[in-house]
């Protein structure tokens, strides 16, 4: 069942090259921001797929630390863009 | 093998989705639309991918009744909650700044935010 | 362990025993001397004003030397060095750090070649 | 008790001033009189381990000290396969040399400072990290181990930054540590690529495995080259000084005096590398003479571009640089000369036991020079010569510390930088007469340059608006009379000093079998 | 100038950072005895699974404590830069 | 040459966070690039300890097999935190400038200089 | 085969963000790059099996580091080159 | 002392969830659970005033906790389904008709307002921009605006949803 | 200023879960990826999401910074002294004498892969929490001071 996982983890990788697109061609910082939460939850999905993909069930850990703490570059690029820090 | 069924249906749908919410990214015309596309059709699709893991965690587990496999839900069910959760907040936190900043919503209908806060 | 030992420096020596004999002796030559000048020195007479022909006695900063005044002749003669030196203090982070990255490039070149 | 003080003194050495600067925050709310209480307590505890420690290792040879270890002394695990694997500090007799160093300048400045910095803010912070310098001060010449001595570089470069920009007044301060921390940054990060290159060759972060491991290989050349020019530029040899001026004279004068010392332990971190790690697998003659470069410019640069300053500490600051060049000098003859015994007899242990000397009386002319400026920045409140003048009259003993210190730096009898120079010319005048020449000249214009800051200082009639100006405060005076009467002492008696302290260090220093020996046993 | 210059010092360091990877090989280290010793025989006698923090904590934890210690050097510096100044606080001496 | 891939990476990464120090004027620039330089350092020090086909070194419920080394992972966190702590004092360094200065530009940042 | 091509992937990435960090004037756009940046060396992390490097890596690289960044471009000026 | 203890319990189960299959009683081994008691303490002590900073215990009740899987299991994912196909559509046509609209309801919970607001920025299609402060009304970017909304002042939320009555399970869940 | 009401919402649900999970990896370090800084990290995020949610003036109130320094230099007083714990037994510094040893801390564990038991690892675990909370108390303090500093270039 596990040779399913990483051909999926490639493409999400590759998806993640799509989002610096946006991230270059952005004419607003919001737009930037956009990008990067975008490769945020990319990239927790990658995490979760080669946790499997490594048999490594502690490395999901990592995962949650991701989903949870790439919120707060997204919060402070909200508040400084919104003028309010 | 009906595991196996779910988790290639799961992995799909999320692939799909996450392409087509970098599709949407690239080919949108403003930020809020741009937004609408990824965050948050990029967080179902993972949220789908996790699924397809906590199936695979789910079925291993019956079939060898290894508490790893267990664990390994579990821990991927938290992680997919919490990608839900800081998403929804962080996509109205990035909508809020852009449009306090003076990003208009730029093909637009109509405005009722402007009227209220200029 | 001797206290006042010689200091071996290879060729020569220097004993401060010695030099300190020599300093006491000289002490008491100068001081022997000095007991034979004017004895009639008093503080606070005309005798410790300066005497500058009759004119009054500048202000006191008109007198004291400024610092960069002094070696004023050693830096006019080193002026070519000067102006190559000086302006390299930049005060630029980047060049600081090109200066050192330089440094590091030029001695990788030395070493690798010549060892 | 004794032998429990004296086995656990290298850890001691580190965890005193830990502790101090731990709790500094807290006893700090209390009163300012107990923090000074404290943090004097502190120090004089963390010397008298220092001595200890010291008189100790003279006196028996080089102790080690394994963290984490059943016994202190079990360097290799029995069933490891006779490989170091945990951290050792080594503390050999060159290692004990800048131990004592460090306390004695560091007690003699914190003496001074708490007079001097009385009226600031911010002091439990200053004194915290003041003692967080010292502890990174120990760390950096006591470690036996390649990424210990990193983090204690880090350790010490951080809280020099902090303190350099203590004086945040008007910016200058801050532009200053900003320069010297940017520098210092990549230069530590550079330092851990050297470390890594170390480790995936030999697998080991132990100074001594790896030395007797070095093949000295392209890769081994590589990383040769970029831990020495980072150490280098740590200590501020020419090209790389640019941060020492800035650092040195925007500094609180105590700090400057502690920078100088935090420089020479970049030095010592030169030469331990030079020396221990590689000795003579190198090709010697070709470092050498790198470092001897290094050295010679280091002193010409210095000396000249100090003659027109008209910032008295910025002045200093180049003499500092100037004199970092004598040691680097003095120890590059010793190392070109390495590995050929008759020549090593003759006159290359006599030329780095003149640069050694030259690292401690260095710290303390420089450190006395750096606190008699503070002092007299601390009643006329200008760094500037063009305003001073006339303060003879009444600072009378700072006046005498300052004659003391110029003589000593100028290399004039019977002050103590002039036997560690009479060293450093006739050994260097036996490997090259035209560096020694060039030795005596700077020296030459050293005493000039000195002179200049007397007069400008000192002499001359009393200046309007100076009339007022008292003498510097009692516990200033007697950290400066520490220092004083080390740099007279050291001067009056030299040889025993170079007997006692000196040559052990310098035959530490150049016996890499020794130091490989005590931490491995054996061969 | 100074660009040209630049350039040059950069192709030297580059050319020295690319021995790394010219003499190192990526996956197959040389020596690896210490790191086999902690694998064998971290978990027996620390009693942690996590060989990472035994080493961490255990047989470089003095390494661990001057990390500590840089983070709170850093702490008091930065509150050193944001002190509260008092009003008789003059420094300045261009 | 394929398997050096990270050591490459390395060589290239920490060039560009150097030159970025070199070559920028903002001081946040030669700040990000200082960082850069150090991720770099830290990648260098992680892919020393790789094994072809090693897992991590962690006993929880893995497979039996080879294990990557342990101390690089050790030396990579203490210099990590190490990164952090320089990244907040030369930022308040910078904020300190920016308030006495009026710039953030190292051209204008030399009032020492000679 | 897979994971090799994830990581030559990741590298190039890697290589590329930084680019971008070089290559951005706008202050704000080069801390995004730069957190991007943070993510995917930590994803190398992880792919070099250093899990403990990896969260510390996310935590403090990618969370903290850009959040006191962004403070300190609100506190200063946010384009390269701006004065006051 | 209620906001204690409802804290207290809520990261116990938190961290009995994280350490689960570690022992014999139950899931868990006795050290795990100790050890979950000391630091449940510490962190309720610590974050007692931000989880109850309204005061507010209606969501202490079990059957409402009950409630939430159920709805996001239920309707919500229905209706995320159904936006998300939407949604997909309209990226591949392109055909987008874009516009902010003011959206009442009548929840008036803080707690209630961030559940409504929250579900509906996850459903792809609308995008909650930004909130009146007193009144809890949401302003919410449509990428799809029926014709004729934009005249309106303001919609109900519950026409923002398809099939299921999303407000109405917010309002069972929250108050 | 502060953020949307939703925003503050969502921070005060989300600030006790990073503080548990943190604190998870802080306590699990020995048996999963993780440890004291990482943990600490975490917290500090946690902090960090409550501090940004929160105008300045708000979060002076709820986290202090006096409480956290005073935790920092409690952690590293914590460290120091179980390093010194050993010294009074006859080792060396640093010296794990828990492990092993049956008390607290003390199990030992079979070599090889098992799922893994909190109650091993001796000093290891201790000294986890001395630097998990010196590292939650350090960042957090950091982003204090800077923001402190941001509000001081507006008042004048």
């Amino acid at each position: 069942m596990i040779g399913y996982f990483s051909p999926v983890a490639f493409i999400l990788v590759a998806l993640v090259f799509l989002a610096m697109l946006r991230l270059v061609l952005g004419p607003t910082p919001a737009d930037r921001a956009v990008a990067v939460d975008t490769v945020n939850t990319l990239m927790v999905a990658v995490l979760i797929l080669l946790g499997v993909v490594y048999r490594q069930i502690i490395f999901i850990d990592v995962a949650i630390v991701y989903a949870l703490l790439s919120f707060v570059s997204t919060l402070f690029i909200a508040k400084y863009i919104g003028g309010e820090l | 093998m009906i595991a196996d069924i779910l988790i290639i249906a799961f992995l799909a749908v999320g692939t799909f989705f996450n392409t087509l919410g970098i599709v949407g990214l690239l080919r949108f015309p403003d930020v809020y639309t741009r937004m609408h596309a990824t965050t948050k059709m990029t967080t179902f699709g993972s949220v789908f991918t996790a699924l397809a893991v906590i199936i695979y965690g789910g079925a291993s587990w019956l079939g060898s009744m290894d508490t790893g496999y267990a664990i390994l839900s579990i821990h991927t069910l938290i992680a997919a909650v919490a990608l839900a959760f800081t998403n929804a907040l962080g996509s109205h936190a990035i909508a809020r700044g852009a449009h306090r900043s003076g990003i208009k919503p730029s093909p637009a209908v109509v405005d009722r935010l402007e009227e209220v806060q200029p | 362990m001797d206290l006042f030992a010689s200091l071996t420096t290879g060729t020569g020596f220097w004993n401060p025993l010695a030099w300190l004999i020599a300093v006491i002796a000289a002490t008491v030559i100068v001081y022997l001397i000095l007991q034979r000048g004017e004895p009639g020195y008093k503080k606070g007479t005309a005798q410790t004003t300066p005497f500058i022909s009759g004119n009054p006695e500048p202000g006191k900063e008109m007198v004291h030397v400024r610092a960069s005044n002094l070696y004023w002749g050693y830096l006019d003669a080193l002026k070519g060095y000067y102006d190559l030196v000086v302006p390299a203090h930049t005060g630029v982070v980047n060049d600081y750090v090109l200066w050192y990255l330089g440094v590091t490039a030029a001695l990788m070149i030395v070493v690798v070649v010549f060892i | 008790m004794n032998g429990f003080l004296v086995t656990h003194a290298p850890a001691l050495l580190i965890m005193l001033p830990l502790i101090g600067a731990f709790a500094a925050p807290f006893i700090g709310k209390v009163s300012p009189k107990v923090r000074s209480a404290w943090v004097i307590l502190i120090m004089t505890l963390t010397t008298l381990t220092a001595l200890l420690l010291a008189s100790d290792v003279f006196m028996y040879g080089t102790r080690i000290y394994v963290f984490g270890a059943a016994a202190p002394d079990l360097a290799v695990p029995l069933d490891s396969g006779g490989i170091p694997i945990r951290i050792i500090f080594t503390v050999d007799a060159m290692s004990a040399l800048m131990q004592v160093i460090g306390a004695v300048c560091g007690f003699a400045v914190l003496l001074y400072s708490l007079s001097a910095d009385r009226i600031h803010s911010g002091l439990e912070s200053f004194y915290t990290l003041f003692l967080l310098m010292i502890a990174g001060i120990m760390g950096m010449v006591s470690t036996g181990d390649l990424f210990n001595f990193f983090v204690f570089l880090e350790i010490l470069s951080i809280a020099s930054a902090g303190l350099i920009a203590y004086r945040i007044d008007g910016g200058l301060a801050v532009e200053a540590a900003l320069k010297y921390f940017v520098l210092s940054t990549i230069g530590a990060m550079v330092i851990l690529i050297a470390i890594g290159i170390y480790y995936g060759e030999y697998n080991a972060l132990n100074i001594a495995l790896i030395a007797s491991r070095m093949q000295f290989t392209l890769l081994d050349q590589i990383a040769l080259v970029l831990i020495i020019t980072a150490l280098a530029m740590k200590c501020g040899s020419v090209p790389m000084h640019f941060w020492t001026p800035d650092a040195y004279s925007m500094a609180p004068s105590s700090v400057t005096a502690m920078l100088v010392v935090a420089s020479q332990a970049s030095l010592y971190g030169l030469f331990r590398v030079v020396f221990t790690l590689y000795n003579v697998t190198l090709n010697a003659m070709t470092v050498g003479w790198i470092i001897i470069i290094l050295g010679v410019l280091s002193m010409v640069v210095g000396v000249t571009m100090a003659i027109p300053q008209k910032n008295v500490k910025r002045l200093m600051a180049y003499h500092a640089i100037s004199q970092t060049g004598y040691m680097l000098l003095g120890v590059g003859v010793g190392l070109a000369v390495l590995g050929n015994q008759p020549l090593m007899d003759s006159f290359g242990y006599i030329a780095m036991e003149g640069g050694i000397f030259h690292i401690i009386n260095h710290a303390m002319y420089k450190g006395l020079l750096f606190l008699t400026a503070g002092a007299i920045f601390f009643r006329i409140g200008t760094y500037n010569l063009n305003k001073m003048g006339g303060l003879g009259h009444s600072m009378k003993y700072t006046m005498i510390f300052f004659i003391i210190g110029a003589l000593a730096i100028a290399g004039i009898p019977p002050f103590n930088g002039f036997a560690s120079k009479l060293m450093i010319y006739e050994s260097v005048f036996a490997f090259n007469p035209v560096l020694a020449i060039i030795a005596m000249v700077v020296s030459i214009l050293t005493l000039a340059s000195f002179v200049k800051v007397f007069h400008s200082i000192f002499m001359g009639p009393k200046l309007p608006g100076y009339e007022t100006v008292q003498e510097a405060p009692v516990p200033m005076l007697i950290g400066m009379g520490v220092l004083a009467t080390i740099v007279i002492a050291f001067g009056l008696f030299p040889q025993a000093v170079v007997d006692g302290l000196i040559a052990p260090a310098a035959h530490a220093l150049a016996d890499q079998s020794g130091y490989i020996a005590a931490v491995l046993g054996g061969a | 100038m100074k660009r040209k210059l630049a350039l040059v010092i950069f192709i030297v360091l580059a050319g020295g950072l690319l021995l790394i990877p010219a003499l190192l090989d990526f996956g197959v280290p040389a020596f690896s005895d210490m790191d086999d010793y902690f694998l064998e025989h971290g978990q027996e006698q620390t009693a942690a699974n996590n060989i990472v923090t035994a080493v961490v904590f255990d047989y470089r934890g003095f390494d661990t404590l001057g990390e500590s210690v840089v983070l709170f050097t850093a702490v008091v510096g930065v509150g050193l830069m944001f002190r509260r100044m008092l009003k008789e606080e003059e420094y300045e001496d261009e | 040459m394929f398997w050096n891939l990270p050591f490459i990476a390395v060589v290239a990464l920490s060039l560009i966070g150097l030159a970025t120090v070199v070559t920028k004027k903002n001081l946040i620039k030669i700040f990000l690039g200082i960082n850069i330089f150090e991720a770099a350092v830290n990648l260098f020090l992680i892919s020393l300890g790789y094994r072809d086909g090693g897992i991590a070194p962690i006993f929880t419920s893995a497979p039996s097999t080879e294990m990557v080394m342990a101390t690089p992972q050790a030396l990579t966190l203490t210099s990590i935190v190490i990164g952090v702590a320089t990244s907040a004092l030369l930022l308040s360094f910078a904020v300190i400038i920016w308030k006495k200065y009026g710039t953030i530009d190292t051209d204008q940042i030399r009032r020492l200089r000679e | 085969m897979i994971e090799m091509l994830v990581h030559f992937l990741v590298i190039t990435g890697l290589i590329s963000s930084a680019l971008l960090v070089y290559w951005f004037r706008d202050l704000l756009a080069a801390t995004l790059a730069s957190g991007i940046f943070s993510f995917l060396i930590s994803l190398e992390f992880y792919i070099l099996q250093a899990p403990d490097v990896a969260i510390s890596q996310a935590a403090i690289g990618a969370g903290l580091t850009t959040a006191i960044f962004i403070v300190a471009i609100r506190a200063t000026s946010r384009y390269e080159g701006g004065g006051s | 002392m209620i906001a204690f203890c409802v804290t207290f319990l809520l990261v116990f189960c938190i961290y009995l969830l994280l350490t689960a299959g570690s022992g014999t009683i139950g899931f868990w081994s006795a050290s795990e659970l100790v050890a979950g008691a000391g630091l449940g303490i510490v962190v309720a002590g610590i974050t007692r005033k931000f989880l109850c900073r309204s005061d507010n215990y209606r969501m202490a009740n079990p059957l409402r906790l009950l409630l939430i899987p159920v709805y996001l299991l239920g309707p919500f994912l229905v209706e995320v389904t159904l936006a998300n196909i939407d949604v997909a559509g309209r990226v591949i046509t392109g055909r987008i008709r874009p516009g902010i609209i003011r959206v009442t309801s009548e929840l008036k919970t803080d707690l209630g307002i961030f559940m409504l607001a929250n579900s509906i920025t996850l459903t792809p299609g609308t995008i909650t921009v930004d909130i009146e402060e007193k009144g809890n009304d949401l302003f919410v970017h449509k990428i799809n605006i029926m014709p004729g909304d934009e005249q309106k002042e303001a919609v109900p939320a519950r026409e923002l949803f398809s099939i299921a009555d999303i407000p109405a399970w917010i309002r069972r869940i929250a108050e | 200023m502060r953020m949307s009401k939703l925003v503050r919402t969502g921070a005060d649900l989300l600030y006790p879960f990073a503080l548990i999970f943190g604190l998870y990896i802080v306590m699990h370090g020995h048996l999963t990826p993780g440890g004291g800084f990482q943990g600490g990290a975490v917290v500090a995020t946690g902090a960090a999401i409550v501090i940004v949610a929160w105008a300045y003036e708000d979060v002076a109130g709820m986290i202090r910074k006096v409480t956290m320094k005073a935790q920092e230099s409690a952690g590293l007083l914590l460290f120091i002294g179980s390093a010194a714990l050993a010294l009074g037994l006859g080792y060396a510094f640093f010296a794990n004498v828990l492990a092993n040893s049956g008390s607290l801390f003390g199990l030992s564990v079979p070599f090889g892969p098992n799922p893994g038991e909190l109650n091993t690892a001796g000093l290891i675990p201790i000294m986890n929490f001395a630097v998990g909370i010196e590292v939650w108390g350090g960042l957090t303090i950091i982003l204090l001071y800077l923001l402190s500093g941001l509000k001081k270039e507006e008042g004048t």
